[in-house]
C-alpha cells in the first residue's frame, strides 16, 4: 500500500490549514499571523502538488508557482505595512487596531 | 513498509507538529524558527511527491526570503517573550472550537464528494516536475499569468518602498 | 427607434459639459424640438392599431433572460409624450434662475431613464431603468431644494421608493419562477403576458408589485413622504415628481400588474381600491384647510391619483381608458398648477394663501390662465379633467357603487378646495405681498397659454388620446377576459 | 339648414363669450355690451327660425362630432330639437337678449364691464347646452357649465370677500346636485345601456326594467335638480346668490339656471311616469320648500333677498306639480314664472340703480312717483306671481292647484296656502317700496332717477309677457282650439304623448274647477284688502319685529348655521385632525414604524461590527463553516 496517495495527503493538508485558523483565531501578535496565513497557504499548495501527483498534471505546479509569488509579495507589503502600524501603535498586537468600524 | 511511506509519517508528524508550534509558542522567534522547519518538511513532501523544483523553489523563496524577512521583523521591532500579548482563554477555546469546526467540515466535505468518488489516478511521465517540462509550460500556456505576476511585483516593491520612505518623512 | 431613448442621454452628457452659460438655451431648444419631433410623430408615423412600434431587441444578458427590448404601444407612446412636454415645461422655467449646467444634465438624464422605463418590454431593464431614474431626481432634491431638516426629508423618500423598487424586483424575481418561466427570454413582457400565476402565487406578487409601485404612487398609507418631499423640494423638482415620476407607478400597474391579475381572487385588488378611495377623500379633506399652496398641490395630487389608481385597478376598460386619459391630463394639470405657484412665488416670496389676495385685478390675463387650470383640475366639463374623471367614476361605479359615491365626493371637496386657493389669492383686496404684483411676461403667457389650450383642447376632443391607447386598453381587457 | 341654425343658436354666444374675453378691455363698452347682446339676439332669432320647422316637421337632432366612443359607450356632441327644447330656447335667448339690454345701462361704467358680458354670453351658452343636448353627457357639459358662470358673476365684484363666499357656496352646494345627477346618469348606463335621451324615453315607456331601479334613477337625477333648483335641503345658496349683479339675479338665479332642475325631470318625463316614490317625494320636497322659502321671504328686509326667497318657493310650486305629474303645468309656470320674476328682479334692479345701490327696503318707501315705469311694471310683476285675475301668473298658478286638488285635496290645502303666503310677502314688498314716504337720506332722495331707456324697455317688454303670458295654456274648459296650447306642444313630442290634455276624461267636475278658481281669486283679492289696511295704516312703514317666529323668520331658520355647524365645521375639524393628528401622529409614525424596527435591529447588530479584527476573523471562520455546512445539508 502506498501511503503518498492524494488521500492521505488531503488529511495533512486540511490539518495545517485547520492548525494555521487556529494560530489565526487565537493569536493576536500579527506577525504571527501573517506567518499562520503561511501555514495556509502551503497547506493549499500542498494539496496542489499532491493532486499534481495524482493526475500526472503539471499545472498544478504551476498553480504553486503563482501562489508563492503572491506569497512573497504579499509578505513584503504586508511586513511594510506592520513596521509602520509598529512606527504607529507602538504594538503589534492586533486588538489595538479597531478604527475599522462606522 | 517501503521506505517513502516511513518518509511521510516522519515528515508529516513533523510537519504537523512544526505548525503546531508556531502557533502555541510563547517566543515569536521560536514561532519564526518553527515555520521555516514547517517549509523544509514541505519541501520534502513535495520531493516525495516528484515536484523537485517547487520544492527547491520552496526552500528558497519561503524558507529563505520570506522567512528571513519575517524574522528580521521581528527582530528589528525587538519583539520577544515578554511583550507578547495574549488572548483571554474563552477566545482560545471558541478559536480552537472553530478550527475544529472547519476541520471537520472539510474532512465532512472530502468525506461526501472526493471520497466517495472512485478516482483513477494518471501516470506520472518521465518528465514529470522537471524544470524544462515546468519551463515548458510556464513561457507557453501560462505566459500571460508570468507576466502579470512579474508586474504584481512590481507593484508589490513600489508598495514597499513607498511604505518605507513615507514613515520616514513622517519623523 | 433606439434615437428617442437614447438621444436624452447623449444630450445629458453634452449638459454636464457644457459652459453653464450656454446650457439652459441648449436645453431649452433641445426639448422643445424633441417634444416636436415626439408630437410629430405621434400623429403622422404612429399609427394606435398596431401594438408596438419603434421595437428593437438586441443587446442584453442573454443568459438572465434579460434582453434589451423595447417598443411603444399607445400608452407608451403617451407617456414618452408627456414626459417630454414636462421636461420641456421645466426647462422653460429654469431659465431664469440660472442653474448650473448639471441641473439640465441631471434633467434630462431623468428623461432618459423614463422613457426608458416607459418603453422598455423587459421587465429586467424595466427595473434596471426605474431606479436609474431616482438617482437624478434625488440629487436634484438635494442640490436645489429648501426648508429645514430637507436632508432627511429627501433621505425618507428616497428609502421609501427604494424600498418600493426592491419590492418590485422581488415580485418579478417571484414571478420569474413561479410562472417556471424559460432561462431564455424569461422576462420579456410579451412572453411574460402568455403566463399568469394563480391563487396564492398571484396574490403575493400583486401585493408585492402593489405596494412597490403604490410607494411612487402614492397609495393611501404610503402617502407621507410626499407632502413633505413636495414642499421642500425645488419647483423643477416637484414637477418632475408630481407630474411625471407618479405616472411611472401607475404604468407599473398598468403594464405589470394588471395583465397578471388573477380575476378569481381579487382580494389584494379589492383592498387597494378601497384603500385608493380612502386616499381620495383623505387628500381632499386634508387640502380643504391647508395654507401652503404646495401641500395644496401634494393632497390634491394624492386625491386625483387615488382615484386613477382605483379606476384602473377596476380592470374594466371605462377604468383602464381613463386612467390613460386622466394620468395624461394630470400631467398636464399639476404642471400648470406648479407652474401658477412658482410665478407667484417668485414675485410675491410666499406661498401661503392667507397672505395672498387680488391677483386678479393686477394681473387679469394671469388670473384668467389660471382659472382655466384649476377648472381642469377640478374637472368641470369640456375640460381636460372631466372626461377621464367620468370614465374612472363610472369604472368604479361598475365595480361597486358605494365606491363610485364616496370617489365621488371628490367632485365636491376638489371644487371646495381650488375655489378655495382661486378666491384667497385672486380674489380679494390686494395684500401687502401682491401690491407689486406684475403681469407675467410674453413668455410666460405662451406657455402658460399653451397648457391652458390643452386644458380645452383635450376637454373638447378627448378621443384623439382615447385612440391612441385604444388597442392597448383592448388588448388587455381581452387577456383579462381569457383569465375568467 | 337646421343644422345651421342649431350651430347658429349655440355658438353665437360663445362667440360673443370669445370677443369680449379675449379682447376684454380694448373695446368700447358699447360695443362690448352692444356685441353681448347681439350675440344672443341672434340666437333668438335662430330660434324663432327653428320653431317654425318644429312646428311643422316636428323635432330633429344634430350630430357635431363624436366626442368619446369607448365600445358601447358612444357619445355624440349632439344636440336635439324638439317642442320641449325650443320652448325653453325661446325663454333663453329672448329673456335672455332683454337682460343682456338692461345690462348695458346697468353695468355702465363698470370696470369689468365686458368682462360681465363675457360671461354672461357664456352662460346663454352652457344653458343651450343643456337644454339643447341630445344626451345626458351633453345636458352634464352644460349644467356644469351654468353652475361655473354662475359661480363666476355671483363673484363678480371680486374684491368682497363674501360675495366670493357665496359664489363658492353656490358652486359647491350645486356640486351635491352635480354627484347625483352623474351617478343617476351612470345608473342609466348601467341599466338602460345608452345616455341618448330619446333612446332611454322609449325604453322607459317599454317597462323593462325594475321600478325600484328607476325609483333610485330617478331619485339620483333628482339631486341633481334640487341642487340646481335649489330645493330643501340644498337651496341656501340662492338666497346669498344675490351678491352678484343684479341682472345675473334675473336671467340665471330666476328665469333660466334655476329651472334646469325642472327642465330635466320634464325631460326625464318617461322615467318618472313610472316613478311613484320619487314623485311622491318630490311633492313633498316641493311643498317644504315653497312654504319654508315663503315664510322667510316674508321677514327679509333686502329688496333682492325677498326676490330670491320667493324664486325658492316659486320654484317649490313648479317641483309640486311635477310631483302630481303635472309635466306641462309645470312647464307653463316656469314660463310664466321666468317672465314676471325677471321682470321683479330688472325692477328691484332699477329701483337699487335709482337708489344709488340701496337694497334695504326700510329705506325706501314712496317711489311710486319718482320712477314712474319701474313702478308700474313692478305691479304688473307683483300682480302677476300673486296671480291676480287673468295675469299671467293667475293661469299657471290655478292650473297647479287645479291639478293637486285631484291629486290630493290635503297637498291643495298646503300649495294653497305657500300661494297665500307668495302674495303677503310680495304686497308687503310693494307696499313698502312703492308707497307711503322716502325713507332714504337726503343724498339719496336727490338723485332718485329714472333708469335710462336700455334698462326700461326690457321691463316694459316683460310686463307685457307678465300680463299676457297666461294665452299660452289657457284653461282647459275653454274651447280645444283656444286652450292649453304649451300643452299640446309639447305633447307633440312623439315620446310625450301621455302629457296631452285630454278635458274629456277629468275627475273633476266643472263645478269643482270653478269653485276652486273662485277660491283662489277671492283668496287674493281679500289679501290684497288685508295687507294693504295693514301697510296702510302704518304708512307703508316696516314694522320691527318682535315676536319670536319673526326672529326666526329673519334668520332664515337658522337653516345655514345648522349646515355651517353639522357639515362645514365638521369636516373642517375633519380636515385640521386629520392632517395635524391623524397625518403626523398615525400615518406617519406607522410607517416609520418599519425604518425604526431596522433602526434597533441595525443597532443590535451594530456591535458586531466593533471594529476588532480579530473578531472579524472569527466570525469570517464561523461563516465558512456555516456556509459549508449549508452546502453539504
Amino acid at each position: 500500500m502506498d501511503l503518498i496517495g492524494y488521500e492521505n495527503y488531503f488529511w495533512l493538508s486540511t490539518a495545517l490549514f485547520s492548525i494555521g485558523i487556529l494560530g489565526i483565531l487565537i493569536r493576536r501578535n500579527m506577525i504571527i499571523l501573517l506567518m499562520c496565513i503561511e501555514i495556509m497557504l502551503n497547506a493549499a499548495n500542498l494539496m496542489f502538488i499532491a493532486f499534481a501527483y495524482k493526475w500526472g498534471n503539471m499545472d498544478g505546479h504551476i498553480f504553486v508557482f503563482f501562489s508563492m509569488l503572491v506569497a512573497a509579495a504579499e509578505a513584503a507589503v504586508g511586513l511594510a505595512l506592520m513596521v509602520l502600524i509598529y512606527r504607529k501603535f507602538k504594538t503589534v498586537d492586533i486588538s489595538y487596531l479597531d478604527k475599522l468600524k462606522f | 513498509m517501503e521506505i517513502q511511506n516511513i518518509i511521510f509519517i516522519i515528515l508529516s508528524a513533523l510537519t504537523l507538529m512544526c505548525a503546531l508550534g508556531v502557533v502555541f509558542s510563547k517566543n515569536p522567534i521560536h514561532s519564526g524558527l518553527l515555520l521555516v522547519l514547517t517549509m523544509f518538511s514541505i519541501s520534502g513532501h513535495y520531493l516525495l511527491l516528484h515536484a523537485q523544483f517547487v520544492a527547491i523553489v520552496n526552500i528558497i523563496v519561503y524558507a529563505g526570503a520570506v522567512m528571513v524577512l519575517l524574522l528580521f521583523v521581528l527582530m528589528l521591532l525587538n519583539l520577544n517573550k515578554d511583550n507578547e500579548p495574549q488572548k483571554s482563554i474563552m477566545v482560545k477555546i471558541i478559536g480552537t472550537l472553530s478550527a475544529g469546526g472547519i476541520m471537520i467540515s472539510l474532512v465532512a466535505v472530502s468525506k461526501i464528494f472526493l471520497v466517495q468518488k472512485s478516482m483513477q489516478g494518471r501516470p506520472i511521465a518521465e518528465d514529470f516536475g522537471y524544470v524544462k517540462s515546468l519551463g515548458a509550460l510556464l513561457f507557453t500556456d501560462y505566459i500571460l499569468p508570468f507576466e502579470l505576476a512579474s508586474i504584481l511585483f512590481l507593484a508589490a516593491i513600489v508598495g514597499a518602498v513607498f511604505l518605507g520612505t513615507r514613515s520616514v518623512e513622517n519623523k | 427607434m433606439a434615437l428617442i431613448l437614447f438621444i436624452p442621454l447623449i444630450v445629458s452628457i453634452i449638459c454636464f459639459l457644457l459652459p453653464t452659460k450656454w446650457v439652459k438655451d441648449f436645453a431649452l431648444a433641445f426639448s422643445t424640438t424633441f417634444f416636436a419631433y415626439i408630437i410629430y410623430l405621434l400623429f403622422t408615423d404612429f399609427n394606435p392599431q398596431n401594438d408596438f412600434h419603434y421595437t428593437f431587441q438586441n443587446l442584453g444578458i442573454r443568459s438572465l433572460g434579460a434582453q434589451f427590448t423595447f417598443g411603444l404601444d399607445g400608452l407608451g407612446m403617451l407617456m414618452v409624450a408627456l414626459t417630454n412636454f414636462v421636461v420641456m415645461y421645466v426647462n422653460i422655467m429654469a431659465t431664469k434662475k440660472g442653474y448650473s449646467s448639471r441641473f439640465y444634465g441631471l434633467v434630462f438624464l431623468m428623461q432618459f431613464a423614463l422613457i426608458g422605463v416607459f418603453s422598455c418590454l423587459s421587465a429586467f431593464f424595466f427595473y434596471v431603468f426605474w431606479e436609474l431614474a431616482l438617482i437624478p431626481i434625488y440629487l436634484i432634491l438635494l442640490f436645489w431644494g429648501t426648508g429645514k431638516n430637507r436632508k432627511e426629508t429627501f433621505i425618507t423618500f428616497f428609502v421609501y421608493t427604494f424600498v418600493g423598487s426592491l419590492l418590485i424586483l422581488g415580485g418579478f424575481i417571484f414571478f420569474h419562477i413561479e410562472a417556471k418561466m424559460g432561462d431564455y427570454d424569461g422576462f420579456q413582457y410579451l412572453n411574460m403576458v402568455t403566463r399568469n400565476l394563480e391563487g396564492y402565487n398571484a396574490l403575493i406578487f400583486s401585493t408585492l408589485m402593489i405596494i412597490g409601485f403604490g410607494v411612487k404612487i402614492p397609495i393611501f398609507p404610503l402617502h407621507s413622504w410626499q407632502a413633505q418631499t413636495y414642499k421642500k423640494a425645488p419647483i423643477e423638482g416637484t414637477i418632475l415628481l408630481s407630474a411625471i415620476m407618479l405616472k411611472m407607478g401607475i404604468y407599473g400597474i398598468f403594464r405589470w400588474v394588471l395583465p397578471f391579475l388573477d380575476l378569481k381572487h381579487t382580494i389584494v385588488q379589492e383592498i387597494t381600491i378601497i384603500l385608493s378611495v380612502i386616499g381620495v377623500l383623505y387628500g381632499a379633506i386634508i387640502a380643504l384647510r391647508r395654507n401652503d399652496l404646495k401641500l395644496i398641490a401634494a393632497f390634491s395630487s394624492l386625491s386625483h391619483v387615488g382615484l386613477i389608481t382605483a379606476g384602473l385597478l377596476t380592470a374594466n376598460i371605462y377604468g383602464m381608458q381613463g386612467a390613460v386619459i386622466q394620468m395624461v391630463v394630470h400631467g398636464i394639470n399639476v404642471l400648470g398648477l406648479f407652474y401658477i405657484i412658482d410665478i407667484i412665488q417668485k414675485q410675491t416670496g410666499t406661498r401661503n394663501i392667507q397672505n395672498l389676495g387680488g391677483i386678479a385685478s393686477k394681473a387679469p390675463i394671469f388670473s384668467i390662465l389660471s382659472l382655466i387650470i384649476i377648472l381642469g383640475t377640478i374637472s368641470v366639463p369640456l375640460t381636460n379633467g372631466f372626461p377621464g374623471e367620468m370614465l374612472l367614476l363610472f369604472s368604479l361605479y361598475l365595480y361597486k357603487p358605494v365606491l363610485a359615491v364616496i370617489a365621488g365626493l371628490t367632485i365636491i371637496f376638489g371644487a371646495a378646495y381650488m375655489l378655495r386657493i382661486y378666491q384667497l389669492t385672486f380674489f380679494r383686496e390686494v395684500s401687502v405681498e401682491t401690491e407689486d404684483f406684475k403681469e407675467i411676461s410674453i413668455s410666460q403667457m405662451f406657455a402658460l397659454g399653451f397648457i391652458a389650450f390643452l386644458v380645452i383642447a383635450i376637454g373638447l376632443f378627448p378621443q384623439y388620446i382615447l385612440d391612441i391607447s385604444y388597442i392597448t386598453c383592448t388588448h388587455l381587457k381581452n387577456l383579462l377576459a381569457t383569465r375568467l | 339648414m337646421n343644422h345651421l341654425l342649431v350651430v347658429l343658436v349655440v355658438f353665437s354666444p360663445l362667440v360673443g363669450f370669445l370677443i369680449n374675453g379675449i379682447l376684454g378691455k380694448k373695446l368700447p363698452e358699447k360695443l362690448s355690451g352692444a356685441l353681448g347682446t347681439l350675440a344672443v339676439l341672434i340666437s333668438f332669432v335662430s330660434s324663432i327660425l327653428l320653431w317654425n320647422h318644429v312646428s311643422i316637421h316636428g323635432g330633429f337632432e344634430t350630430v357635431l362630432f363624436n366626442w368619446l366612443a369607448i365600445d358601447t359607450l358612444v357619445l355624440d356632441f349632439g344636440f336635439r330639437v324638439d317642442a320641449l327644447s325650443i320652448w325653453m330656447m325661446l325663454i333663453i335667448s329672448g329673456i335672455g337678449t332683454l337682460i343682456h339690454l338692461y345690462s348695458i345701462g346697468y353695468m355702465h361704467g363698470d370696470k369689468g364691464f365686458s368682462r360681465f358680458f363675457a360671461y354672461l354670453n357664456l352662460f346663454v351658452f352652457s344653458m343651450f347646452l343643456l337644454v339643447m343636448g341630445n344626451n345626458l353627457v351633453v345636458l352634464f357639459f352644460g349644467w356644469e357649465g351654468v353652475g361655473l358662470c354662475s359661480y363666476l358673476l355671483i363673484g363678480f365684484w371680486y374684491h368682497n370677500v363674501a360675495y366670493g363666499h357665496a359664489a363658492r357656496k353656490a358652486f359647491i352646494m350645486n356640486r351635491i346636485g352635480d354627484l347625483g345627477l352623474l351617478l343617476g346618469i351612470f345608473l342609466i348606463f348601467k341599466v338602460f345601456g345608452t345616455l341618448h335621451l330619446a333612446t332611454i324615453a322609449e325604453l322607459a315607456s317599454a317597462n323593462l326594467v325594475q321600478p325600484q331601479i328607476i325609483n333610485w334613477i330617478t331619485f339620483l337625477l333628482f339631486i341633481g335638480a334640487m341642487g340646481k333648483s335649489a330645493q330643501i335641503p340644498l337651496f341656501t345658496w340662492l338666497p346669498d346668490a344675490m351678491a352678484g349683479p343684479t341682472p345675473v339675479s334675473a336671467l340665471i338665479h330666476a328665469a333660466t339656471m334655476v329651472t334646469a332642475g325642472i327642465y330635466l325631470v320634464v325631460r326625464n318625463a318617461n322615467l318618472y311616469q313610472i316613478a311613484t316614490l320619487t314623485t311622491q317625494i318630490i311633492l313633498i320636497i316641493g311643498l317644504a320648500t315653497s312654504i319654508l322659502a315663503a315664510l322667510i321671504g316674508l321677514y327679509q328686509n333686502d329688496i333682492k333677498k325677498v326676490l330670491a326667497y320667493s324664486t325658492v318657493s316659486q320654484l317649490g310650486l313648479m317641483f309640486v306639480a311635477l310631483g302630481v305629474g303635472a309635466y306641462s303645468t309645470a312647464m307653463f309656470h316656469l314660463t310664466t314664472h321666468a317672465f314676471f320674476k325677471a321682470l321683479l328682479f330688472l325692477g328691484a334692479g332699477s329701483v337699487i340703480h335709482a337708489m344709488g345701490g340701496e337694497q334695504n327696503i326700510s329705506f325706501m318707501g314712496g317711489l311710486k312717483n319718482k320712477i314712474k315705469t319701474t313702478h308700474i311694471t313692478f305691479l304688473i310683476g307683483t300682480l302677476a306671481i300673486i296671480g291676480f285675475p287673468l295675469f299671467s301668473g293667475f293661469f299657471s298658478k290655478d292650473e297647479i292647484l287645479e291639478k293637486v286638488f285631484e291629486y290630493s285635496p290635503i297637498a291643495w290645502g298646503f300649495t294653497l296656502f305657500s300661494a297665500a303666503l307668495t302674495a303677503i310677502y310680495m304686497l308687503r314688498l310693494y307696499f313698502v317700496v312703492f308707497l307711503g314716504n322716502f325713507r332714504g337720506s337726503e343724498t339719496q332722495k336727490a338723485n332718485l332717477h329714472e333708469s335710462p331707456i336700455s334698462m326700461t324697455l326690457p321691463l316694459m317688454i316683460l310686463a307685457l309677457l307678465s300680463l299676457f303670458g297666461g294665452v299660452l295654456n289657457l284653461p282647459h274648459f275653454l274651447p280645444e282650439n283656444m286652450s292649453q296650447f304649451l300643452s299640446h306642444w309639447i305633447a307633440s313630442i312623439p315620446s310625450m304623448q301621455f302629457m296631452a290634455p285630454s278635458s274629456h276624461e277629468h275627475h273633476l267636475s266643472q263645478t269643482i274647477i270653478f269653485g276652486l278658481m273662485g277660491l283662489a281669486i277671492v283668496l287674493v283679492l281679500v289679501l290684497l284688502f288685508l295687507v294693504y289696511r295693514f301697510y296702510a295704516s302704518r304708512q307703508f312703514n316696516i314694522l320691527p319685529n318682535q315676536s319670536r317666529f319673526s326672529k326666526l323668520g329673519e334668520n332664515k331658520f337658522f337653516v345655514d348655521e345648522i349646515y355651517n355647524h353639522l357639515f362645514v365645521k365638521q369636516i373642517e375639524s375633519r380636515s385640521e385632525f386629520l392632517y395635524k393628528v391623524f397625518e403626523k401622529k398615525a400615518v406617519k409614525p406607522f410607517i416609520m414604524l418599519f425604518p425604526r424596527i431596522f433602526g434597533q435591529l441595525g443597532k443590535v447588530f451594530q456591535r458586531v461590527q466593533d471594529g476588532n479584527v480579530e473578531n472579524y476573523l472569527l466570525y469570517f471562520v464561523l461563516g465558512i463553516i456555516s456556509f459549508i455546512l449549508l452546502i453539504l445539508l
